[in-house]
């Protein structure tokens, strides 16, 4: 059903997908059977000459079966509703496939920058890709990105990935997605984070291998750093910091 | 101005409960989820910050069990208010509500002089969790200790002409609940180290 | 929470309203003693001991206060559900809050800044001593 | 705020005037006054003043995403600091400042001294104090959009560290403005609720047992209980935040030991239960409205009282679920998912019986009729959407886009806005003495609830295609850019404006029936509940000789009599006695 409004393009994506589809079919039925209810009584006793009210207490059994077993209906409806809701839950947020990558996200009024291993696939060594706004990730492969604000809350939201986490200062937040097709895929703050909250914006851009490969290439090479990476403003003292981070953690 | 100090709905008693206390009664209800939400609060960073020991360190554990020794006994002269009350003795009870009120006093008396000493110190509002938690908390209770004297001494204006007697006793109620936040109080700011 | 007092009715309105005055000096020399005994025990130095004697005798203080100074025992009976009730809420907050506050680490998050200021607090504070 | 009260009142006091009652001054009779009616009323006009402000604001801001970067006509150009600004206020006012006052304060004031059938409040002055406290909380949450910087930007829930420092929020005293202005208007409130939960408690008529009293009545003394439980963290949090601002507190700063979540678990602990704050006096009041335009005993009068309890208790342990993706621990959604599709058993049983009371009914479509039934079928849109939020995995995408404000105003609009027309419409005779017209009555709720539903359907849709709420431009998001979602967000504009166009109908029925209306008689809708046997306007003390209680509100159609209404007053006559 989303799929008319939303393409996707992660691999959970399909399951939050159907979980959607299923929460609406099950509620769109309580939902039109109630309005259903609520219209055809309205019609069916409207006030008629020489027809006047029913002295019911509700506490008569035949009738409040009409209002007892829809309600075990509907608790049945919430059970059927709850467990892949938790499923899809535990799979997005709490589950941690092997990843073949790792990323790190930094939000900041008003911008998204990104740290990504190098040639050699480590983070957190000497020839880190840093990027301002556009996050470059290979298609059919598991990432987990680590999650840092450095002032206020924002949120780290990719429509197409069906993916989206807050970023708290002060603390790393894990996730994980597995990209399912190349494109160019915007990245949005869906938490207020000031003044520039409407300006936050970012690219994700999935590519084939060998894009990435070209794009790395292009990146590491020093001509190219000195244009198109950020080094960490003088001031803000980032790359310190983020240096202190990692050593905390361990 | 013509304004009823009573109404009809005021002297009825449907629960059994006189209106008055019935209203005390929630006020305290709804004083415990301030005091519970901001004790909560600070229990959870306490329990995570072990550091907070050493800033906790410096309060004055002297102080504080002089204070809770005087308002444990400004709840005692509150409660024999109440019974002096009871026994229709409105000298009685307006004498006993005055040294309730001196006890409040007392208490804010020995909590000004320990702040001044723990500002002078360095510590203040700003300087770290701990203190932000410590000067909130027990500002928060201290404002509570002077509202409640202030009316002590309002309502003892009255006792002592024999007028509005069941007031004593929901005073008297408020006041040992303000009590029994600083037992609280007293070993979380002073004895846990 | 309105229920029992409800149905009964005003009647005996003025009954409950006087209660039974005890001994309450004695009452107050008991909580007295409490007191000097857990502050003794925050100066034995043993933490557990103070730790224990100070919040477990916080506890039998309220208590005693709350029964013989605020009779809440004599009260009508919902009065002390309330105030248990208010407790459980406050109880819940707690359970929702502390498994992200009181802990600096949980699954897929790490709250480092928490941890630099234990790191920091402790290091700075160790100096001053 | 209260020029128009006085204006609109100085009718209806006159007839309430008692002979013998000396003559009191303008100042000491409405503004001053401790008469539960007047503070009343001070609150419904104060309210629906915000509620005028807050529209525009809605106006305001949905101009500029139907035309960003354009001029709005009447307010100029929305930059996005102001844009932050409008959103800000206009969710605050209408929670804080319209909802809870009109709903809560002014229904209750209203309805609980006479329903109960008693003189006034327990405590008239503290009364009187509850509202002058809220208005000072409104002039200065008001003057907070004229000081320096601008009126807080941060969002209706206040987040920090984004509002704790200047620096982020760029609106330093703005910001504090709002936090004193919230904090006050709960004290307020908390003093309002516990007279409430007094009065109904102890003031009642002799006679009345719990289970005579209105649903309507349960529901206000209910979300005064709920109010008091859940707001004192969040007044202690006000105090946190408040220092963290000022003072240079470490409260919410998470470089120095704090912990910026902690604010969002305080907030929402209030913020759940206040939904239901908000929506429980609507639904006493739909109930009042159903039964007496239906002729019918509610079905199952303990059954709505017991799912309310129940809705309520639980709403305190299912606040998480606004903080999914919030970054808690990913377990405790799980914990939380549960709790929140627990919610929906009692208040699915609820609505349920709700419809169920038009069964066997004699439904006569007045405008208070129409309202109250629109209410349930526009609340059960708010209902239904809502599942798809609580369940954790569906609010991954969901969650903070316009799906979820287009949610939520399918459950605060029913309760704020059809909830405050329905009683409006319903108790205008008893307040004001004259019959309001039923022909423009009609005309308002058409115009009324046909634009509700084209400004937030579309909603329903940008959100689930992803726009992001609280985004004065979506220019840069080349997805939320198309053309066909646009063109919603125009639509939804035109039913911003076409709503508020057709408040004109109501104002003029409203000020227009206050000379002109037909004199309403002691009980025009046939009712059977203590405010309909008083003189409309009640007279100050309201009861001329105060009434015992017989039987329960809804005894419509009893078998064995003439009339199909008994009044809870009227004695058992030995003929009716026989025939039982």
């Amino acid at each position: 059903m989303l799929q008319r409004f939303a393409t996707s393009g992660s691999t959970f994506a399909p399951q939050i997908d159907h979980l959607i589809l299923l929460i609406a079919i099950l509620v769109g039925f309580w939902f039109l059977a109630a309005e259903f209810a609520l219209f055809w009584l309205c019609f069916r006793f409207r006030r008629r000459e020489g027809h006047s009210a029913q002295y019911i207490t509700g506490e008569e059994k035949h009738l409040s079966k009409w209002v007892t077993w829809p309600h075990f209906a509907v608790i049945v409806c919430d059970i059927v509703i709850l467990i892949p809701a938790i499923l899809v839950w535990v799979n997005v947020k709490q589950s941690s496939p092997p990843a073949e990558q790792t990323v790190r996200i930094f939000s900041q009024q008003w911008a998204w920058s990104f740290q990504e291993p190098g040639p050699d696939g480590a983070l957190d060594t000497a020839d880190d890709i840093r990027t301002v706004g556009d996050l470059h990730v290979k298609v059919n492969a598991t990432y987990h990105f680590e999650l840092q604000s450095r002032d206020v809350l924002h949120s780290f939201s990719v429509p197409e990935f069906r993916l989206k986490q807050d970023a708290v200062p002060g603390r790393a937040i894990t996730g994980w997605f597995k990209t399912t097709r190349t494109g160019t895929f915007d990245i949005q703050c869906t938490q207020m984070c000031g003044m520039g909250h409407g300006l936050m914006a970012a690219h994700i851009i999935v590519e084939t291998p060998e894009q990435h490969a070209a794009w790395m290439k292009s990146v590491s090479n020093p001509a190219a750093v000195a244009t198109s990476v950020v080094a960490p403003a003088p001031g803000t003292g980032a790359s310190t910091e983020d240096s202190k981070f990692a050593e905390v953690r361990q | 101005m013509s304004a009823p100090a009573r109404s009809i709905a005021n002297l009825r008693s449907v629960t059994g409960i006189p209106t008055a206390r019935l209203v005390t009664w929630w006020v305290i209800a709804s004083e415990m989820f301030i005091f519970g939400g901001l004790l909560a609060s600070y229990v959870m960073h306490r329990l995570a910050h072990p550091e907070w020991a050493i800033a906790a360190s410096n309060t004055n554990t002297k102080a504080g069990a002089f204070n809770t020794f005087v308002l444990l006994t400004s709840s005692l002269f509150a409660v024999l208010a109440h019974k002096a009350a009871d026994a229709e003795d409105g000298k009685g009870a307006a004498k006993y509500l005055r040294l309730t009120a001196l006890g409040g006093f007392l208490f804010l008396i020995v909590k000004g002089f320990e702040w001044t000493h723990e500002i002078r110190e360095g510590f203040v509002l700003a300087s770290g969790g701990f203190w932000s938690f410590y000067y909130t908390v027990a500002g928060l209770h201290a404002l509570h200790v002077l509202a409640g004297a202030i009316i002590m001494l309002i309502f003892a204006v009255d006792a002592a002409k024999n007028v509005n007697l069941p007031r004593v006793q929901c005073i008297g109620l408020y006041w040992h609940f303000v009590d029994i936040i600083w037992i609280f109080l007293f070993p979380l700011l002073y004895i846990a180290k | 929470m309105t229920s029992h007092a409800v149905s009964e009715g005003g009647s005996d309105a003025a009954s409950a309203d006087h209660v039974h005055h005890g001994n309450y000096v004695k009452v107050w020399a008991v909580l007295v003693v409490l007191l000097i005994i857990s502050v003794v025990g925050a100066f034995t130095g043993i933490r557990w001991l103070t730790l224990l004697l100070a919040f477990g005798i916080a506890v039998i203080k309220a208590y005693m206060v709350a029964k013989n100074f605020m009779h809440v025992n004599v009260e009508r009976r919902w009065v002390g559900y309330l105030l248990i009730t208010c407790l459980l809420f406050l109880a819940i907050l707690f359970a929702g809050v502390a498994p992200d506050i009181m802990k600096h680490q949980g699954l897929h998050w790490d709250n480092y800044a928490a941890k630099q200021a234990i790191q920091a607090g402790s290091q700075e504070n160790g100096k001053h001593e | 705020m209260t020029t128009p009260a006085t204006g609109a009142h100085a009718q209806a006091g006159s007839h309430g005037h008692e002979p013998g009652h000396h003559e009191v001054s303008f100042f000491h009779k409405y503004l001053w006054s401790t008469d539960h009616k007047m503070i009343a009323m001070q609150y419904l006009f104060t309210g629906t003043a915000l509620a005028l402000i807050g529209g525009y604001l809605a106006y305001v801001f949905r101009m500029q995403l139907a035309f960003p970067g354009h001029d709005v006509p009447g307010y100029g150009l929305v930059t996005p600091n102001r844009y932050n600004s409008l959103v800000t206020m206009h969710g605050s006012i209408m929670i804080f400042w319209v909802a809870m006052p009109v709903l809560v304060a002014a229904f209750g004031n209203f309805l609980i001294p006479l329903m109960i059938g008693c003189d006034d409040m327990v405590f008239p002055r503290i009364n009187r104090l509850s509202y002058q406290v809220f208005l000072v909380s409104a002039i200065i949450l008001l003057a907070s959009f004229f000081v320096h910087g601008g009126a807080f930007g941060g969002a209706w829930t206040s987040y920090p560290p984004l509002s704790a420092k200047g620096v982020y929020n760029l609106t330093p005293i703005g910001a504090s403005l709002w936090l004193v202005a919230v904090a006050l208007e709960f004290v307020a409130f908390l003093l309002g609720g516990i007279n409430f939960i007094v009065t109904t408690m102890n003031g009642r008529a002799p006679g009345m047992r719990m289970w005579d009293i209105p649903v309507v009545v349960w529901m206000i003394v209910i979300a005064s209980v709920l109010f008091m439980a859940s707001v004192g963290p969040l007044i202690a949090g006000a105090v946190m935040l408040f220092f963290d601002q000022r003072l240079g507190t470490a409260f919410f700063d998470p470089g120095r030991g704090g912990d910026p979540l902690l604010w969002q678990h305080l907030f929402w602990f209030f913020g759940h239960p206040e939904v239901y704050v908000v929506l429980l006096p609507a639904l006493g009041m739909v109930a009042e409205i159903m039964a007496v335009f239906a002729r019918k005993k509610l079905f199952g009068y303990r059954t709505i009282l017991y799912t309310t309890w129940a809705t309520g208790i639980l709403s305190f342990v299912v606040w998480a679920h606004h903080q999914f993706i919030a970054g808690i621990d990913p377990r405790m959604a799980n914990v939380f998912t549960i709790t929140t599709l627990l919610i929906s058993v009692p208040i699915t049983e609820m609505i349920f019986v709700y419809i169920a009371t038009l069964y066997g009914g004699s439904i006569q479509f007045t405008t208070p009729m129409l309202w109250a039934l629109s209410f349930v079928a526009e609340f059960l849109i708010g209902g239904v959407t809502g599942i798809f939020l609580g369940a954790s995995g569906a609010d991954i995408y969901f969650h903070d886009t316009y799906f979820v404000v287009a949610h939520f105003h399918y459950t605060f609009f029913p309760s704020a806005i059809i909830g405050m027309f329905a009683g409006l419409t319903f108790w205008y005779p008893k307040m004001f003495g004259r019959m309001l017209n039923e022909t423009l009555g009609k005309i308002h709720f058409w115009g009324t609830i046909i634009a509700f539903n084209v400004i937030f359907i579309p909603l329903f849709i940008t959100g689930a295609a992803g726009d992001q709420r609280r985004i004065y431009n979506y220019a840069l998001f080349s997805e939320q850019e198309r053309p066909g979602l646009q063109h919603l967000r125009e639509l939804s504009t035109i039913g911003v404006i076409v709503l508020l166009a057709f408040q004109v109908f109501f104002l003029f029925n409203f000020f227009w029936s206050l000379r002109h209306g037909e004199r309403a008689s002691e009980n025009p809708w046939l009712s059977n509940t203590l405010e309909w046997t008083v003189p409309s306007p009640p007279p100050h003390g309201n009861f001329a000789e105060l009434p015992t209680v017989y039987r329960g509100p809804y005894e419509y159609a009893t078998p064995g009599r003439k009339e199909d209404y008994w009044p809870q007053n009227a004695p058992i006559t030995p003929i009716e006695e026989g025939a039982l």
